[in-house]
């Protein structure tokens, strides 16, 4: 893909930054507002694929690299597991809400639960970021 | 308040529709989710309460505490918590079917599914 | 003549859930006058609401419900995701030629 | 550690499922890559050892109740695991165990192995998942896992058929899901719980009320529907030989032995747990006469092994189905010593074609012959496997026949008995007029250099075969086998009991 004209560029260019951080403070903010893991990570997500529209698919693979984005897959998947499995450490069962609970309504609270969004936004930015990756390849291959 | 269950339902059954008649797979994928957004709908308004607020306690209950009071005002959380499941599903069902139908273009040359049975009998 | 017995299955299903709906479900929350069986307030989603706060510090008692009560069924979900990704790249994976 | 072994079961495959694209990417840097397919082998066998040392405390009669993030029921998860589930969860681990040792060498022609085998053990983890579970929208969710793994391994060849096959099961299988979640959210409208024991014993409140509330056969109809596409009752089976065709072998003796035993043991759950057999043996004894008769029926034209092997497991299907909407304690015995029959010769002859493709690359009766000369053991297993689905005395299939048979007598259901006889000596017709095409006559002159199948393939349909003479001889031993899963299905209120008490 050969990506589009200029104005788009800059304007997707600028955006980047600001997606990426609106996407994260969705993932931060789990417990507090609406959003969550899922949520926050289509828009990480999101980001990326504005930059794979704008750019073509060289000037996503600058950011984040397939083998990256499989990595960071498997590293999203490995946290929720072994917080899973905290619980059957340190607590009583699987998937129990072990670490301290911190107080209402502030950034640090709810125990486990920004871990596990953290580990779910990065697992599911990653995940869309891989169809997307393996999707283009193989359509790149045929434009050749 | 049962207008929501109605069009929820009316939803459902265009899904189905667009499933037997159409010609596209494409445009069945898209029936699929259509049928599945109905139900979706029909989950959440099983939550409904006429008032009601979201299930975060934030604001001023939260400087007051006042947890029995935010529990008899707001809505169902457990039909949201679902729907985010099956919202995942459903995007990862249509990533693979939409695939399919791609490797299905590229061997047939068409999308039209009474075109493409090749397995018969 | 197979499209209209199929049109005429689908208009049925159609009313027969339409109808259904209506007679026996009502909002969360309803006085239960047309609900039957009367289970309206032991209803899991009210307790939650009353517990999710104090027993799991969240806030937003939906996190709580996807990342606490039924925390597993997310990492089922997170699992359905792994699984799509796994499937599409299978699909669209680049065939090595043997020597 | 036995605490843990519920979950335990399910962690497994899943962790191995995530681990087998790491292990594969060391495996090849380290020039190793056969260690990859041992790996999961290793997870597989491990997942059976879990499962079977749950055995002794069920079969005294416990339910094991595993509170998951320690929530008791019904605000959290749970699994539950009585004897219903624990027959199944074995079934699957076993089947799992000896088709990842099949496809060591099976699979080892095609590329893109690290894909497959991480789909095999997520398809595992959605089997064990939904068998062990007690959760109703947690089955729901590991049903998906399940389905979308084997849409995907359906497809992994991507050859047109395979492909074709694919989208057709996936939409298929799509709509009968999203007819189990809409059950599911008609439930949770209804009484406002998801857990199984829970809404077993307030739909039983429900239905005591007169007239009978129409929304409670209308979500049974709808649960039936949704499972019945993952077992292919029959107005609901037009994916499935297209499906086993078109998938390797190895992917065929998986959806036959362990997804489609999946799908008659949430049928069972459902039914006969959940709404607690409200007027389903009727219809389950109809639908199963129909789905016997229309797949023998259908068998008989197939010129393909694979299309014929699968109309003959929709054939069966009709059998269980039978057994089990008899509702008598020997009826329901025969249907479930039935699904273990069938997992056991259905696998055995899925891979016994596999092998045939394997060495020879087709699976087209036309051109096949006399190849019993070239491959004596293959022949013989599959001859064991053909008589013993067709019911013939010494081996497994005629045991749980004939206990359904036996139970429908008892029933006052003779009509039943004798169609299902019928089908029985038709199953035999067929597989004679298969035996005869492949192994017998006539041998093609390319077919001369065929060889025998590799030791490593030939391993597990030994295992299989001696299982179908084993059960065969010694029917006693099945029965015993299935008895505790027959009690747990007919003790509807100690379920219900055992489950909520432990809270």
């Amino acid at each position: 893909m050969a990506g589009m004209t200029v104005i788009v560029r800059t304007i997707s260019r600028l955006l980047f930054p600001f997606l990426f951080l609106f996407g994260a403070y969705i993932v931060v903010h789990g417990q507090l507002t609406p959003g969550g893991g899922f949520q926050g990570g289509v828009v990480l997500a999101a980001a990326v694929i504005l930059l794979l529209l704008a750019y073509g698919i060289e000037g996503a693979q600058a950011k984040v690299n397939a083998l990256q984005a499989e990595l960071a897959e498997s590293l999203g998947g490995l946290i929720l597991v072994w917080m899973g499995l905290m619980g059957t450490i340190v607590g009583i069962a699987f998937f129990q809400n072990v670490l301290p609970f911190g107080s209402l309504g502030h950034v640090l609270s709810a125990g486990s639960l920004p871990v596990f969004n953290f580990g779910v936004g990065i697992k599911v930015a990653a995940g869309l970021l891989t169809i997307f990756y393996a999707i283009l390849r193989i359509q790149g291959e045929e434009e050749k | 308040m049962s207008l929501n269950y109605i069009i929820a339902m009316l939803l459902f059954t265009l899904g189905i529709y667009c499933l037997l008649f159409k010609r596209n797979i494409v445009k069945m994928v898209i029936g699929l989710q259509v049928l599945t957004n109905g139900l979706h709908l029909f989950l959440i308004s099983l939550g409904y309460r006429e008032g009601g607020i979201a299930p975060i306690l934030a604001g001023e209950m939260l400087g007051r505490g006042a947890t029995a009071e935010f529990a008899a005002a707001a809505v169902d959380p457990v039909p949201q918590a679902l729907v985010l499941t099956s919202i995942v599903i459903n995007v990862c069902t249509m990533a693979l079917a939409l695939s399919l139908a791609i490797y299905i273009y590229r061997h047939y040359g068409t999308l039209n599914p009474f075109q493409i049975r090749r397995l018969r009998g | 003549m197979r499209q209209a017995v199929a049109l005429i299955l689908v208009l049925a299903v159609g009313a027969l859930l339409v109808f259904t709906v209506n007679a026996y479900l009502l909002p969360f929350g309803t006085f239960p006058e047309r609900r039957i069986g009367g289970f309206e307030n032991e209803s899991v989603g009210k307790r939650i609401l009353e517990d999710a706060p104090i027993t799991t510090g969240s806030a937003s008692v939906v996190t709580s419900v996807v990342w606490d009560y039924r925390g597993y069924d997310t990492l089922g979900e997170a699992t359905i995701l792994f699984t799509a990704v796994c499937g599409v790249a299978m699909l669209f994976r680049v065939a090595r030629r043997r020597a | 550690m036995i605490a843990h072994a519920p979950i335990l079961a399910i962690v497994v495959p899943l962790f191995a499922a995530f681990l087998t694209p790491v292990v594969s990417i060391v495996a090849k840097r380290f020039g190793v890559e056969r260690a990859r397919d041992w790996f999961v082998v290793g997870a597989a066998i491990l997942m059976l050892l879990i499962v079977a040392s749950m055995v002794p405390a069920v079969w005294r009669g416990e339910v094991l109740v595993y509170k998951l993030g320690g929530w008791s029921p019904p605000w959290g998860i749970n699994l539950a695991v009585d004897g219903l589930n624990l027959l199944v969860a074995l079934i699957i681990a076993s089947v799992v165990s000896l088709i990842a040792i099949y496809s060591v060498v099976y699979m080892e022609r095609d590329n893109g192995l690290e894909k497959y085998y991480t789909l095999l053990m997520l398809v595992t983890a959605g089997c064990m998942g939904v068998t062990l579970t007690g959760d109703v929208f947690n089955l729901f969710v590991f049903f998906e896992i399940m389905s979308i793994s084997s849409y995907a391994l359906v497809a992994f060849r991507r050859n047109w058929d395979s492909v074709e096959a694919g989208i057709k099961y996936m939409i298929i299988g799509s709509l009968g899901t999203s007819f189990i979640l809409l059950s599911i959210a008609l439930m949770y409208g209804l009484v406002g719980s998801l857990n199984i024991a829970d809404l077993a014993g307030k739909i039983a409140t429900i239905k005591a009320t007169q007239p009978l509330p129409m929304i409670v056969p209308l979500m049974l109809t709808l649960f039936v529907v949704g499972f019945g596409i993952k077992i292919a009752m029959v107005p609901l089976h037009a994916w499935l030989p297209d499906a086993y065709q078109a998938a390797p072998s190895a992917i065929s003796a998986l959806l036959s032995g362990a997804t489609a035993t999946v799908g008659v043991y949430a049928m069972l759950r459902v039914s006969y747990m959940l709404f607690g057999a409200l007027a389903i043996g009727t219809m389950f004894i109809i639908l199963g006469l129909v789905t016997m008769v229309v797949g023998g029926l259908m068998a008989l034209v197939q010129r393909d092994l694979k299309r014929l092997l699968a109309y003959s497991s929709i054939s069966q299907m009709g059998y269980i189905l039978l057994g089990v909407g008899f509702g008598t304690a020997m009826g329901i015995q025969g249907g479930l010593f039935h699904l273990l029959n069938n997992a056991i010769y259905k696998v055995l002859l899925f891979m016994c074609a596999g092998a045939i493709v394997y060495r020879v690359g087709t699976s087209n009766l036309d051109e096949l012959g006399g190849l019993g000369k070239n491959m004596p053991i293959t022949a013989t297993l599959f001859v064991v496997g053909a008589l013993a689905i067709s019911g013939v005395p010494p081996l497994n299939g005629f045991a749980s026949k004939w206990t359904i048979y036996v139970a429908g007598m008892e029933a006052g259901q003779p009509i039943c008995t004798a169609i299902a006889v019928v089908m029985s000596a038709l199953t035999l017709a067929y597989f004679l007029k298969a035996i005869n095409l492949m192994f017998l006559g006539q041998r093609p002159e390319h077919l001369r250099e065929v060889k025998e199948a590799p030791p490593l393939m030939l391993f597990p349909m030994l295992m299989l075969a001696a299982f179908c003479v084993v059960f065969g001889i010694l029917p006693g031993l099945g029965i015993d086998l299935v008895r505790p899963a027959q009690s747990a299905v007919m003790n509807q209120l100690g379920y219900i009991g055992s489950v909520m008490g432990a809270g």
